[in-house]
């Protein structure tokens, strides 16, 4: 392997590793963050893009990689965070098996809902899923019991918490936690990329008659998608209300979905670093749009309007999303190297 | 001799790939031209080019006028006629709404088309999706055939067509090619011999044999380094 | 960082600048001014450090507020205001005993904040309070009829109704009316057939138009004595032509009392024009100016300075209830006289309209 | 030994027969080629044997075992391939990889979830098949963007891939250039050859058929008019006639 | 008994509009393809429109020009977003998603995230007795304009080209330019009269709520996607049936059912009719 390549092969492990040391440094980034980059609240608004990079990442199996267009992903991402939520402040349960048994439920979940959901293909595959989840955020908002808090949400208690979680100066703990989760997204789905189940959904993508002519069952890869990304949003739900501090009925929502669609898109659905991307960008944008906001001058105040006009912009200028960019400059970057290596295959 | 089709360092790019590098030749106002070469020399692509499906550098004069960069639809209404390789018969759509949405004129020709597949007509009513490969096939040309045309573009029409249905469709070419010049995509030979004034024969991209078809096809040689075959080796 | 002594007190208040509740959340800011003006004399300042009040935008979402409230704790910030949506205010208030900060909360009206934790206060009425005003139109009827979304917010005044007018002796049934429903006829229908004596309507939102005119179309409001809350200016409007019928419980409107804090509000206020949420901000920042006073650094302190504090703010005397940190404070009974028009019928005092004392929880 | 047996299956929509009670057997070992004229019920047939489509009524066997109700891919995994007519491929992978899912496909470890992709010997074996139906040097295009007669190939290394016993060729030459077609034919001829493997060739180009087939079947309105060595069902006037028509 | 008529009543009053919103999702979809997250969108500009106009020009000038905007902002967006995205059909349904965000955020701003009282003419809030029910009026002008539109859309696409050739597009816009049909102008005029119906919807919606509001349209949204869904995927009258369905058996458990029951018994209905018919009501049958 070239050195260029091998670079390119510890590019992320570098990138982890400078995140996993970020909190140790006072380096102030001004316009980008707040404060210095280990005060609590630059770490809390990073915990969060984290989490919502990995959310979009587990997404983008399902969308990118298997192409299947589920519009209730939500649905398990509440799973994860009511579940967690619920059983520490509710049934003051520990931390860490709640977390096992809540992504646990979040997989049984979607097994049995996908199972159904994928009797229909297309649209119609959309729109079960979308109403699937449409149930879980009308039984979440009517507060079954005082389980959920309805509209207000649910706090988490931090009474039932690891001290290491409770505390703003702890947030560098839920910052480690966020970037474990994110961690553990990755290399599940750049596992599964690299193996031949990753070559395989893509072909299902492709074409699904051709899957089942070849001897595999295109129901099953597609349930086992499924179950694999609900799994993930299961956990990343559980990170949020960590990171967060509880729950509110806006993870079940559609909207939710959507974002998540958007996230992946923007970064470049389907690719290896895409929706990690877009995912974080999202959020950081998000965040970052809310605490400019009052300074922007009409439409601009609205975060939304700025992220929705960026969205637009990026699916016409970056078709194929953000890691497309990197593809188009590859002409570029191929002419300035010297001598080509020869393809291997 | 009359041109109605002059192409010239016809240049398309597609996917990061030069496909065709400085294609040139012309289509006389009569007869039947015959584009021939093996798979992937960029046939289809020189016809999507001149019909500006793809975009294109070079020179491309239909009729005297430069076709390069205007609409699509413009230049089939001047008179292109497109029969396409995959046929793109709209699945979703009823055969008789297929070609009721390929007529540009007040006195389409059904007549002709009936006469000559009978078979629409009786399945007129059926979504040209679930038509089998063959009827689709033959969708495709009774589309053009609805309206007057200047020239026609025809990309292997007998392609998965029964013997008899090949024969009949080589009739029908035949028939046409008489009012109409035709510049026809085709991998049956003996349908080239059989319809072929002049042939041109790509090869990766470029131009390679341009003339009259009868003395590619008596010139063993030449059939043989171009097209790989013996000139005898007709499929039937 | 404020390290005790001679830098600047710093004062945080995040709430909605954007999203669906802007409109209260800009009410709340400019109160907060006017009441910080006010409080320090004009002055802006305590003693000779200044107020230096961050303000911050939470779009209504709670993983804003905490993101924000954790920044601002991070930078050292001791006093926190703001959260114009319960839910928000629920999810920072946990914040606040966590860190050991003062959590003075704004509009947001659930009865939850109260007696939550030591560090959090608030600075508007609660629910409880809004039903405890309704129970003054009762008089000696004896069914009561609760009209509410089927949602937390709709519960919560099921059971408040329940409670007080209930423990009156009152008879208390309800109708819960999907939070979503956009067709109020068959539930106006319900409620005529029901020929309550008083009817207590709990309704917020975009389909509010909808509901009262489908109560006027059905004789609700002719036939009973319906009473319901005040919302802000711009809803007035939303009652459509039944809206005169109408018996209204307010937690403030334009020239709902008078006196020197008032005076300083419409000052204040672009327009002059005060409205529903300015009295929040303005107590807010009053409360807040008084615990900075009785001790700039020390939070605990801040503390015991509000439990039991009294104050005349825009609506009349305020007390922080030390057991509980329950605002008290008067209540308005009121008539709409037109499209853009209320006059106060009556005042409810403080200790009428005062919630049950809650348990202190951490 | 039977490879396929079709028994009077039927296949209707509505009331339309597009399948009419058709009864087939291919013999192990054994070339038979499909022909009819155009919306016969050939590819139809092909549906009904893989799967895609139930029949109305009537069984289908597969090596002397009842498949009527099974999913294509148990079919499939029962050793049973096909081609389609209009050319199915994975667009967005590579050639190469096309061939590699397939290859993974038979030989298991397709849904595998942690080992690299890039088996050695599954790449090797690509590689094999690539070079088999001269697309070698395509192996790196996406399968997407391959020129007609590439894509047609492409089905048939798929096939080869599966390593099927039972093969159904729906229109292989279509489309492929006269120079390629002799060299497809001795593929599709190795494939059937020797390893006791059957084909079922749906083909309108008469010489190959005539070149390759042991039996010809042939279909008309869905029904099965004719099976017979290939000079009786080329004899035969309605072949002939309908068929065949007069030549060019 | 009365009560019966007037759940009845009401609840076709709700399907009415339920269709009205449907109407030109449906149309859109159903031809062009497109999923329209913005169809909301247009729905509050129309509304928003005519609402800024009401006071000072008259309810039907009003409405005209309210209609008139959503139609031009329909058509816009084909133009502007839709159109050089056309070979790609989920950034196409992506782009709306994008502008359903911003849009929405840009009302926001403009008018302030409050509902505004929209203005409706005295007679639209009296009230009808039928056997005993107090039957509002305005379901009637509803009921009426849903029954006007199923009309006016049915006649547009059984007598002109326009169904077929934007079918045909969808399909395959190359193969209908080829054919000698200017395509694009057809899908912007398709998308300028699912424009004029959401316009129009906003408005009635707007008198029914009597308040308007940035995030009215999106919200209603979800019901229309729901009703186009179960109608069966651009099926005009499929959508008209289905929202018939959803409207009745809404009204109706919403009142005998536990409450929220309604909604879920909806999503029920959605789920159980694609399970069964993954195609919708009115099956792969083309428009019309
Ligand atoms: N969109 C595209 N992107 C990249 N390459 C393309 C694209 N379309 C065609 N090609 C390539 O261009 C070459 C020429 O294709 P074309 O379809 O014109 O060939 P052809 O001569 O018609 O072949 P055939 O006889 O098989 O139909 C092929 O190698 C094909 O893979
Ligand atoms: N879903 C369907 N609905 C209606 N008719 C159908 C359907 N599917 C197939 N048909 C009809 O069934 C007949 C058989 O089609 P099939 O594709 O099997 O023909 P084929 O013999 O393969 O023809 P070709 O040689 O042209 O490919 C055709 O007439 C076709 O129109
Ligand atoms: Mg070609
Ligand atoms: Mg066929």
């Amino acid at each position: 392997m070239t050195p260029p390549g091998r670079l390119r092969r510890l590019a992320p492990l570098l990138a982890l590793l400078v995140a996993v040391v970020l909190p140790w440094s006072t380096l102030r980034l001004p316009g980008l963050f707040e404060g210095p980059l280990n005060s609590p609240g630059t770490l809390q608004l990073l915990a969060v893009c984290l989490v919502f990079a990995g959310l979009a990442l587990g997404y983008d199996l399902l969308f990118g990689r298997a192409g299947l267009l589920s519009f209730g992903h939500a649905l398990y991402v509440a799973a994860g965070a009511y579940g967690v939520d619920i059983l520490v402040s509710h049934y003051g349960w520990r931390l860490w098996p709640t977390v096992a048994v809540t992504v646990l439920a979040a997989a049984v979940l979607a097994a049995l809902l996908g199972a159904v959901a994928l009797r229909t293909s297309g649209i119609a595959f959309s729109m079960v899923t979308l109403a699937f989840a449409q149930v879980g955020h009308i039984v979440i908002n009517r507060d079954p019991g005082g389980l959920t808090g309805g509209e207000e949400g649910l706090p988490l208690s931090s009474a039932g918490l690891p001290a290491m979680f409770t505390g703003v100066v702890n947030t560098v703990n839920l910052y480690w936690l966020a970037l474990a989760f994110l961690t553990v997204v990755v290399v599940t789905v750049h596992t599964i990329d690299r193996a031949p189940l990753g070559r395989t959904l893509t072909g299902l993508r492709d074409d699904e008659r051709r899957i089942a002519v070849l001897g595999l069952s295109p129901y099953r890869l597609k349930l086992l998608a499924f179950v694999l990304a609900g799994t993930l949003a299961g956990l990343g739900g559980a990170t949020y209300a960590l990171v967060v501090g509880g729950a509110s009925p806006h993870i079940a929502s559609s909207e939710l979905t959507l974002s998540l669609i958007v996230m992946a898109v923007l970064g470049g659905a389907g690719t290896r670093w895409g929706a990690v991307v877009g995912g974080f960008l999202y959020a950081y944008l998000d965040q970052r749009l809310a605490r400019l906001g009052g300074s922007l001058p009409g439409p601009f105040g609205e975060p939304l309007f700025v992220l929705g006009t960026l969205f637009i912009l990026a699916v016409y200028f970056a078709p194929g999303g953000l890691a497309s960019l990197s593809s188009r400059l590859e002409p570029l970057r191929r002419a300035l190297r010297p001598r080509p290596a020869p393809d291997a295959i | 001799m009359a041109v109605i089709l002059k192409i010239n360092n016809l240049s398309v790019r597609l996917g990061g790939s030069h496909i065709l590098q400085g294609v040139a030749f012309d289509v006389a106002e009569t007869g039947v031209t015959a584009l021939l070469g093996r798979n992937g020399v960029g046939k289809t692509t020189t016809l999507r080019a001149v019909l500006g499906e793809v975009p294109a550098t070079g020179e491309v004069l239909f009729d005297g006028r430069p076709a390069l960069g205007r609409a699509t639809h413009r230049l089939v209404r001047d008179g292109l006629g497109y029969v396409p390789e995959d046929r793109c018969v709209f699945a979703g759509l009823t055969v008789a709404e297929n070609l009721r949405l390929a007529v540009r004129v007040p006195s389409p020709d059904f007549d002709l088309v009936f006469d000559l597949f009978p078979e629409l007509r009786k399945r007129a009513g059926q979504r040209a999706g679930t038509l089998s490969g063959g009827q689709q096939q033959m969708v495709a040309i009774a589309r053009v055939l609805l309206n007057p045309n200047r020239l026609l573009l025809v990309d292997e029409p007998t392609k998965g067509l029964a013997p008899a249905v090949v024969t009949a469709v080589a009739a029908v070419l035949e028939r046409i090619a008489a009012r109409v010049p035709i510049l026809l995509v085709e991998q049956n030979l003996a349908v080239v011999r059989r319809l072929a004034t002049d042939a041109v024969v790509l090869e990766a991209g470029r131009t390679a044999w341009r003339g009259r078809a009868a003395d590619l096809l008596s010139d063993a040689d030449a059939t043989r380094s171009l097209l790989g075959v013996g000139t005898t080796a007709g499929r039937h | 960082a404020t390290d005790g002594g001679s830098g600047p007190l710093k004062v945080g208040i995040v709430y909605s600048q954007s999203g669906p509740l802007a409109t209260y959340g800009a009410q709340y800011a400019e109160g907060f001014k006017a009441g910080l003006a006010h409080a320090t004399g004009g002055t802006g300042r305590i003693g000779d450090r200044a107020v230096e009040v961050t303000y911050i935008d939470d779009a209504g979402d709670p993983v804003k507020a905490v993101s924000a409230a954790k920044d601002l704790i991070g930078k050292g910030y001791r006093v926190l205001g703001g959260s114009t949506s319960s839910g928000v205010a629920l999810q920072v208030a946990p914040l606040a005993a966590e860190n050991k900060v003062l959590f003075v909360s704004g509009p947001a009206a659930t009865d939850g904040l109260t007696g939550l934790n030591r560090y959090t206060f608030r600075s508007g009425r609660q629910s409880y309070q809004d039903v405890r005003t309704a129970e003054t139109f009762l008089g000696d009827g004896r069914k009561v009829l609760v009209f509410a979304p089927d949602s937390a917010f709709g519960k919560s005044n099921v059971d408040a109704v329940t409670a007080v007018l209930g423990g009156a002796g009152a008879e208390v049934t309800d109708i819960a009316v999907p939070a979503n429903a956009t067709d109020f006829t068959p539930f106006a229908s319900q409620i005529k057939a029901a020929a309550p004596d008083l009817v207590f309507v709990a309704w917020a939102g975009a389909t509010a138009g909808a509901m009262w005119q489908a109560l006027d179309q059905q004789g609700v409001l002719t036939s009973t004595k319906v009473v319901t809350g005040l919302d802000i200016r711009a809803s007035w409007a939303g009652f459509g032509a039944g809206g005169t019928k109408l018996n209204l419980l307010a937690h403030y409107f334009d020239g709902a009392a008078d006196n020197a804090a008032y005076q300083a509000l419409k000052a204040a206020v672009p327009g002059g024009k005060t409205d529903l949420f300015h009295p929040d901000g303005f107590a807010a920042a009053q409360m807040i100016v008084h615990a900075l006073q009785s001790s700039p650094d020390d939070v605990d302190k801040m503390v015991t300075a509000l439990e039991g504090y009294a104050f005349d703010s825009v609506k009349g005397r305020l007390t922080v209830r030390a057991e509980d940190h329950a605002l008290l404070q008067p209540m308005f009974q009121a008539k709409l006289t037109g499209p853009d028009a209320v006059t106060a019928t009556g005042t409810v005092s403080a200790d009428d309209a005062a919630p049950p004392t809650a348990a202190m929880k951490g | 030994m039977t490879a396929v047996t079709v028994e009077s299956v039927s296949w209707r929509i509505g009331a339309v027969p597009i399948v009419d009670d058709v009864t087939l057997e291919l013999a192990a070992g054994e070339f038979m080629a499909l022909i009819g004229p155009n919306g016969a019920g050939k590819t139809s047939l092909f549906n009904l044997i893989s799967g895609l489509r139930r029949p109305s009524s009537g069984r289908i066997l597969l090596g002397g075992g009842d498949v009527t109700g099974l999913a294509p891919y148990r079919r499939a995994r029962l050793g049973l391939g096909r081609t389609f007519q209009t050319s199915a491929v994975f667009g967005s992978l590579t050639v190469a990889e096309n061939v590699a899912l397939a290859v993974q496909a038979r030989r298991g470890g397709a849904a595998r979830a942690w080992r690299r992709r890039s088996d050695r010997q599954v790449t090797a074996r690509a590689g094999e098949i690539l070079s088999e139906v001269r697309l070698s040097p395509r192996a790196s295009a996406t399968a997407g963007s391959l020129a007609h007669g590439e894509k047609r190939k492409l089905e048939i290394a798929l096939l080869l891939a599966a390593e099927p016993n039972v093969l159904l060729l729906d229109e292989p030459m279509a489309g492929v250039s006269a120079e390629e077609v002799p060299a497809l034919v001795a593929v599709i001829r190795d494939l059937a050859g020797g390893s006791g493997r059957s084909v079922l060739m749906v083909e309108h180009h008469m010489d190959v058929v005539l070149d390759v087939a042991d039996r010809i079947a042939v279909l008309h309105h869905g029904a099965l008019l004719a099976c017979d060595t290939p000079g009786a069902v080329m004899a035969d006037p309605f072949v002939q006639e309908a068929y065949l028509g007069e030549s060019l | 008994m009365s009560t019966v008529v007037l759940l009845a009543l009401t609840g076709l009053g709700l399907a009415a509009l339920y269709f009205l919103i449907a109407s030109g999702l449906s149309l859109v979809f159903g031809l062009a393809g497109v999923l329209n997250f913005a169809h909301g969108l247009f729905l509050s500009v129309g509304a928003y429109a005519a609402w800024t106009v009401s006071e000072s020009w008259g309810a039907i000038p009003a409405i005209l020009l309210g209609v008139a905007v959503a139609a031009t902002t329909g058509a816009l967006v084909e133009l502007v977003l839709i159109r050089p995205l056309y070979t790609r059909h989920t950034e196409q349904v992506l782009v709306t998603v994008g502008l359903s965000l911003a849009g929405v955020a840009l009302l926001q701003s403009v008018w302030g995230a409050d509902a505004r009282v929209f203005p409706r003419p005295a007679w639209a809030s009296s009230v009808v007795n039928i056997a005993g029910a107090q039957v509002p009026a305005d379901r009637f002008l509803l009921i009426g304009a849903a029954v006007l539109v199923l009309l006016g859309l049915l006649a547009f696409l059984r007598f002109t080209r326009y169904g077929l050739v934007i079918r045909a597009g969808v399909e395959n816009r190359d193969m209908v330019s080829a054919l000698g049909i200017d395509v694009r102008n057809a899908f912007t005029l398709v998308f300028a009269i699912g424009g004029a119906l959401a316009g129009l919807a906003g408005i009635l919606a707007g008198m029914y709520f009597s308040s308007i509001s940035p995030g009215q349209g999106a919200s209603l949204l979800i019901f229309a996607f729901i009703v186009v869904v179960i109608g069966g995927l651009g099926s005009v009258t499929g959508a008209f049936a289905a929202a018939v369905a959803v409207g009745l058996l809404q009204q109706f458990v919403n009142y005998y059912g536990t409450a929220g029951a309604g909604d879920v018994s909806v999503v029920a209905l959605l789920a159980a009719v694609l399970l069964l018919r993954p195609a919708g009501l009115a099956g792969k049958a083309a428009p019309a």
